[in-house]
């Protein structure tokens, strides 16, 4: 069975209902839908900006390779996602990721999974811009996510 | 052979890309960052801890065990932050 | 801290992407997003829809129950579960989940746990109508069900 | 007491709700499913296996020990397949 997969790094913000009704329309064996939007924190009104760096090509493909894995690993019918680079503020999307399938546990495991593995493995890094005007450090990559990476065992 | 760096690695050195030629002794990807690391101060300061360096060759991530023969790209750069 | 739980059960279909904006709008503390939606499957093209009948009072309650488990259990800072009820064609939302909160894994938890929870607690029971004009049996509860409920523990 | 009938349960008992009065000796949900259970075909029919019967006390899930002491609204019906 084929199964639709489609990988976006933008600058642009995306719409999610769009997102969804693509992976949706037209189709009846479809019985759950599960999305995650990662949104920019203000880390109690600091932050004025997240800025993502990402490596263009890479970015793309190492999501791909993931996407792949969560085929590999779970019924989904279909997967979508969408991660923007650039300056994003407090209160706006990030990173989207819809997975569709036939039972609930598919989609919910497989958008889990897809999001463990690009906190890890997709070439992206975030720098603080402050509201006072000072330019904050790059975000420390958190121990958490290299651990909740590790729950999914050796999926390379 | 073609190098990028990111975020603070890129900042630290002040180039986004550059092109070197290490010598044949430069076998895998950890002694590149070694060699590198040798060439200044701001290549001293961006590798100050070279076991934090991620590396990907041709855009797959690599260890720093990894042959960098044949390699076109190699990018360096901190532990990714996305998502 | 104040969580804002909302639960509605209707027979109207609900706008996916309004219930996201209404727990989000305003605020820069949420990180993570995850909604999830059941659709109507036609079950291989068989079904012309499900119809969906309820325990008026005790549904919302006892979602409203669960919904309170949910927030004790992890740091969400919103939760919105709408249920219909009635006349359901193939392709249409059955139920949605809405979760928010800081970071990732409360959010994917708390969705995942109020739909195991929803399946097997919740009064509700679907009926088949087929396409060929008969109406098929009232659906089996699922084994998988109960052994996806039993995998959060006693939380009652 | 009200009893309240859904599914199934409600298609072959043929009533969606009733008021029934049942004898002190009635004292649990599961007394109560058994007392109906011999009130006529369509009661048999539908308490066939009584063990799949999920009983609700005033909106609330309880077992089939569960005293019945005090209850206003009972409600029976087969396991629940929403979501």
């Amino acid at each position: 069975m084929t199964v639709s997969v489609t990988i976006r790094v933008q600058a642009e913000a995306f719409d999610i209902a769009l997102e969804m009704e693509r992976l949706t329309i037209g189709r009846t064996d479809i019985g759950a839908v599960v999305t995650f939007s990662g949104l920019c924190r203000s880390e109690g009104d600091i932050l004025a900006a997240l800025e993502l760096e990402h490596y263009p090509g890479m970015a793309e493909a190492e999501i791909e390779r993931v996407a792949q894995v969560a085929v590999r690993r779970w019924p989904v019918l279909g997967l979508t996602v969408i991660h923007r680079h650039g300056m994003i503020a407090p209160g706006e999307p990030i990173v989207l990721v819809v997975a569709t399938s036939s039972h609930r546990n598919a989609a919910f495991e497989a958008a889990s999974f897809l999001m463990d593995f690009l906190k890890t493995r997709a070439p992206f890094w975030k720098k603080e811009h402050r509201k006072d005007g000072t330019v904050g450090g790059w975000v420390d990559a958190r121990e958490a996510d290299t651990d909740a990476m590790r729950r999914w065992g050796d999926s390379q | 052979m073609k190098i990028l760096y990111f975020a603070w690695v890129r900042e630290r050195i002040g180039k986004t890309e550059e092109v070197v030629e290490p010598p044949p002794s430069v076998r895998t990807a950890g002694d590149l960052v070694t060699w590198l690391k040798a060439r200044g101060e701001e290549y001293d300061y961006a590798f100050e801890r070279p076991e934090v360096i991620r590396i990907a060759i041709d855009q797959l991530h690599v260890s720093h065990g990894t042959s960098i023969e044949g390699a076109r790209e190699v990018a360096l750069f901190p532990p990714m932050t996305g998502g």
